[in-house]
């Protein structure tokens, strides 16, 4: 009759959620496949002059792992509300942030972590310079988890409407750019020489600063979205 | 079981509503609802097809707010986070995961609730049915059998009150059977339990409380 | 063939560097390919005995308890 | 329907029947394989000359070659197979279908991998996105995407099929692959071997080349009746023939 | 209890599938606004540079719009086959591959239309010369509805599996190259100064063949799909 | 109406099975099935939950293949393009979607299959009870309204033979009732139906054809 205790919940959630993750393995290979489609597509689309793809490949490569995150944000919980297991979660005794951030830590390790392991590869395909790369994965180890938690409460705000879509994009947008120009620009200061530890400080400081808070604000989004 | 020898104090009214009402667009889809729930009682909301049935089953279960009247939980005016963990709701949507199997499905609820007393996972699948079907992915099972599996959780879980919109729906005669078996164990138990139903309910232990829904 | 021109084959005329590992590629790929389905056939057949027991054991399960009456 | 195909290879196409017939003629395909295999190593990397222009590089041709046809020749088996399995049903044709693509891909990837070891030497470049060698990624991307979605599929004949439907939509490309370089302007070398006519290439170059072709057929021959067998097994793991072989008794 | 004629029918599911997309119609305005997105990025990760910009323009802005329409493709038959409406459709008395047409008729419209009618739009953004544009969106007109025949086929293929995302981008990407290499190689010779029409020829006869021949392969995957 | 007057030339046996079977993963879901299904007879299909009746349902009405066995449609070995129209389905999935109202799903069936004769959207829709719910969007209706709006087919459109796989549940008693009237008055027209149903039907138009499935 005992209720269980905060970490046999957490594995709970966290192992529940890792082992649809690897039933649907497809799906988590989407992204990655994604991105190797776009990274592919643009020297057929520009040309392979090895000069001009290695100009702009970090942000190509910062861009393309960016969308490919958003591309897979909108099923965060959509399959959860459709089935049920949301409301069962809600109506579980609990807290609901912590286990949306189970949640969310789940998406990220399914969708954002493939992505940081083949960005060497995305990258070395546009001819990035090597000594680029560590900046790189350093500074989509930042920003991808921001994106994740982000989305994650954009994602539980439009959970009950119908238009999620264009909501989602038009209000992850703002959030994205700042992301984008300071991952971008890490990378461009790395390749250029310059420091590049400025911007990656930032990144860090907004993070942790969203670790705390988008549970809360997630959960408290989902409970509204519910009440329909 | 050690509900049964403290019978007294446990007889409380588990829930109460006062002038319960609900508004959808500013038309009511029932107003003034009053009854009262005591443990170890049955109460059957009787309605026709979209008379509110599954709006209150949601209201009372916390997914919904409430628009108008009062709710009561032990007496006291109800708060989420006190009843947390002793109502059990199944709906229309089963919250079943169609890519696990149905005692992974099961693991996740006792993850979150805990077990009952003298439960155990393979038992509670054998109780409704789904022996031999444990590690099929629910997806592939039958419609009733997806509704046994969401039963399942009933046999699982401990909690005082269960909601059960149309806990019959897909089910064959052994499939009723057995939930009206589970309800009489759960009321001996002093539970209670709130369920919807259209069909004629052969309910064999006791008369339940009707609450009718005025379309 | 004596040492020196061994070493003068395996050099491959200064190519030995891409001319090795693409046979290496060669022969590891098809090997690969050769005994993959042989693995899964061995354990393919040892799930298979394990069903039928599971299947015998459901079988002898059901036979003697009736279907519940209604 | 299946009444136009003769009565023998309709008995052969009868997993029991056939399962038989695989598993005796495999170990002599394999044999096949080796000993022509061994004869064109010798041949390609003792006996052959070096090349006046390329030198002993060129000699990633007994491989690269080789295996380039397979991927197509593969490709083809595969879409053949396909076609019947879906105009006629036969369990054995939906089996060898399937069971070709992953050594179709197996062959398309060591194209891949030695044409870009020969590539360094002799362009200066691992990979270049010219016609042939796109659309020999293509064809990777085409055995990868029947792969895949044959193993999307929970029920294995039916996923056969749709990944069959694929492999003969995607089919278009071989002809792509190998006309590439007569359509387009490329780096990649123009066809120089003709089976038929005269070859631009030295007789001691070719006649190897021409035994690895072999022995890659054979190869594939036997590869591909191991995972027939075993998909066999899998797709018929009811039927009695099966569990008689899986409680360990006469058949083999 | 006469059977309706082709073009009732025809009428009907193109005005049906047209109301979804409206009540929907945030839906309509994401993939644009996925596109608008992705062409605001890049100035901001590589740099506000109008010479690099202007050369990129032509492959950014079709590739951005290939991906976006990619990224709507997934939802084609979905929705239809969770609620049940696919098998009714199979079940009705009408030729299946037309009705499919139509289906695809309306994904075009509402998906790759405007993307098509914003594409100015986003190569101006990127400093593309207006004088290429013209020939930009004629590729644009040929290419997209390409690919949203070929996406049919293959959605359509996926309708049963699980796994449909990852397959779809794997499936696609081979049938996608060629179309983008054309399209590209129409661009960038225009803006070259070079003749365009020989690519833009090619594009329009494949157009043709795909017009007859996809929605039969469509209507005869689905049927495979559904079979489980 | 008019195929009352020549009743004995329609009395044909509509649809036949001989010796069907269908098989998931090798093993039998059924096998052997053999029933005759003539113009205004109702076949009941009975068995447990997971005996195989949906799955049956899906092979008659073509989206799955025969596995074993035949079919006869009229007389004739069973050709999808034979029957196309004259076969009404209605799964477990109702084929609504969310976003349209009860009358513009229904208007999308009527431009794919026609109307029955002197039959109207709006009579159809009052004939389920959904009067005062045309427009609205089948997401904000009850799960019994939703189930009605799905039985409008079943007025509207001209077929022969219906497959209903469970049309009663989650309907109240009126819906029942309204499935029980729809149906008379489908075999007084000389139609045929295949029904599936754990519940006890009270049919009252003769006695129906029982076919058991056996798990
Ligand atoms: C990644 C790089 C490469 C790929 C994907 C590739 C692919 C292919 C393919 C698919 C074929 C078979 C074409 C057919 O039979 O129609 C082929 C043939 C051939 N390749 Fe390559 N190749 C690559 C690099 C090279 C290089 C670097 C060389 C030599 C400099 C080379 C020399 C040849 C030759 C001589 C043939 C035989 C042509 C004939 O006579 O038909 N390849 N290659
Ligand atoms: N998509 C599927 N894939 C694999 N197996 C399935 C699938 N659907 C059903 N089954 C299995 O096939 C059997 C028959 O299922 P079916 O849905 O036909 O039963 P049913 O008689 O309709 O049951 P119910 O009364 O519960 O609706 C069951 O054992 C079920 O587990
Ligand atoms: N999500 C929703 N949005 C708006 N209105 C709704 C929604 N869900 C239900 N309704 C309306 O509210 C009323 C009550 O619906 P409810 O689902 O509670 O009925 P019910 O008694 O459960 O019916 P049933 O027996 O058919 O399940 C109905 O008229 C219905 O149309
Ligand atoms: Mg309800
Ligand atoms: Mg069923």
């Amino acid at each position: 009759m005992s209720r269980p205790g905060l970490t046999t919940a957490c594995a709970a959630m966290l192992r529940r959620d890792l082992t649809l993750a690897w039933r649907r393995r497809g799906d988590i290979a989407m992204p990655v496949l994604y991105a190797l489609i776009v990274t592919m597509l643009f020297p057929f689309a520009l040309g392979p002059e090895d000069t001009l793809l290695e100009r702009i490949a970090g942000g190509v490569v910062l861009v393309t792992i960016l969308l490919a995150m958003l591309l897979a944000l909108d099923t965060m919980f959509s399959s959860d509300i459709e089935d049920g297991s949301l409301e069962q979660l809600v109506l579980a005794p609990q807290p609901l942030a912590l286990m949306l951030a189970m949640k969310i830590l789940a998406h990220w390790l399914t969708t954002a972590l493939p992505l940081i392991v083949i960005s060497p590869l995305l990258a070395g395909m546009l001819h990035l310079p090597t000594s680029v790369m560590p900046v790189l994965m350093l500074a989509l180890l930042l920003s991808t988890p921001m994106l994740s938690l982000l989305g994650a409460i954009l994602v539980a705000l439009t959970a009950g409407t119908r238009r999620s879509g264009m909501l989602l994009a038009l209000m992850l947008l703002p959030l994205c750019v700042p992301v984008v120009i300071f991952a971008a620009g890490a990378v461009a200061a790395s390749q250029q020489g310059l420091p590049w530890l400025a911007p990656i400080a930032w990144l860090g400081a907004a993070l942790v600063l969203l670790l705390v808070l988008a549970p809360l604000a997630c959960a408290a989004a989902l409970r509204i979205a519910l009440d329909a | 079981m050690s509900a049964a020898l403290t019978a007294v104090p446990d007889h409380v009214i588990l829930l109460e509503t006062r002038a319960l009402g609900f508004y959808r667009q500013d038309e009511p889809v029932f107003a003034s609802l009053n009854f009262r729930l005591r443990a170890g009682e049955l109460g059957l909301i009787e309605g026709d097809n979209g008379s509110g049935k599954t709006t209150l089953m949601r209201i009372l279960a916390g997914l919904l707010h409430v628009d108008e009247g009062e709710l009561y939980w032990r007496g006291q005016p109800l708060q989420r986070e006190h009843c947390l963990g002793e109502v059990l709701f199944l709906g229309h949507q089963l919250g079943l995961k169609a890519d696990l199997s149905p005692s992974e499905n099961l693991q996740v609820a006792v993850g979150l609730h805990g077990y009952r007393a003298q439960t155990t996972l393979s038992a509670a699948l054998a109780e409704v049915g789904l022996s031999g079907y444990e590690d099929e992915p629910v997806r592939r099972l039958s419609a009733g059998q997806k509704k046994r599996a969401a039963l399942a959780r009933l046999v699982l879980l401990p909690a005082k009150l269960w909601l059960l919109d149309e806990p019959y729906a897909n089910l064959d005669r052994t499939g009723i059977a057995l939930v009206n078996r589970l309800l009489e164990e759960h009321l001996a138990r002093d539970g209670a339990a709130l369920v919807t139903s259209h069909g004629t309910v052969s309910f064999h232990g006791g008369e339940p409380q009707r609450i009718r829904m005025h379309a | 063939m004596n040492g020196g021109s061994l070493q003068h084959f395996f050099a491959m005329g200064g190519y030995a560097g891409y001319l090795w590992p693409a046979y290496a590629v060669f022969f590891i790929v098809l090997l690969a390919d050769f005994f993959a389905p042989l693995l899964r056939r061995r354990r393919l057949l040892r799930e298979l005995r394990a069903r039928l027991g599971r299947k015998a054991a459901r079988q002898s399960r059901q036979a003697p308890t009736p279907t519940e009456p209604a | 329907m299946s009444k136009w195909i003769p009565l023998w290879l309709h008995k052969l196409s009868s997993p029991p029947t056939f399962y038989r017939f695989a598993g005796a003629l495999r170990p002599w395909l394999l044999a096949l394989a080796l000993l022509t295999g061994a004869i064109a190593l010798y041949g390609g990397l003792v006996l052959a000359p070096a090349d006046y222009q390329q030198g002993d590089a060129y000699r990633i041709i007994f491989i690269h070659v080789p295996s380039a046809w397979m991927s197509l020749f593969i490709y083809g088996v595969m879409g053949f197979a396909a076609f019947l399995a879906l105009v006629w049903r036969i369990k054995l044709a939906e089996v060898v279908a399937m069971t070709s693509a992953p050594i179709g891909a197996a062959f398309t990837f060591i194209t891949l991998v030695t044409g870009s070891l020969w590539g360094k030497p002799m362009w200066g470049t691992w990979w270049t996105w010219d016609a042939r060698l796109t659309s020999e990624l293509v064809l990777l991307f085409l055995y990868l995407g029947v792969i895949g979605l044959y193993h999307a599929f929970e029920d294995r004949r039916q996923g056969a099929r749709a990944a069959a439907f694929l492999a003969l939509i995607g089919i278009i490309n071989v002809p792509i692959v190998h006309f590439s370089v007569n359509w387009w302007n490329t780096l990649h070398q123009g066809s120089t071997i003709r089976l038929l006519g005269p070859s631009t290439i030295a007789p001691g170059m070719l006649w190897p080349l021409l035994t690895m072709m072999l022995a890659t057929k054979f190869y594939y021959l036997a590869s591909l009746f191991g995972r027939v067998r075993t998909d066999l097994l899998d797709l018929e793991s009811g039927k009695d023939w099966v569990r008689t072989i899986a409680t360990g008794s006469t058949l083999q």
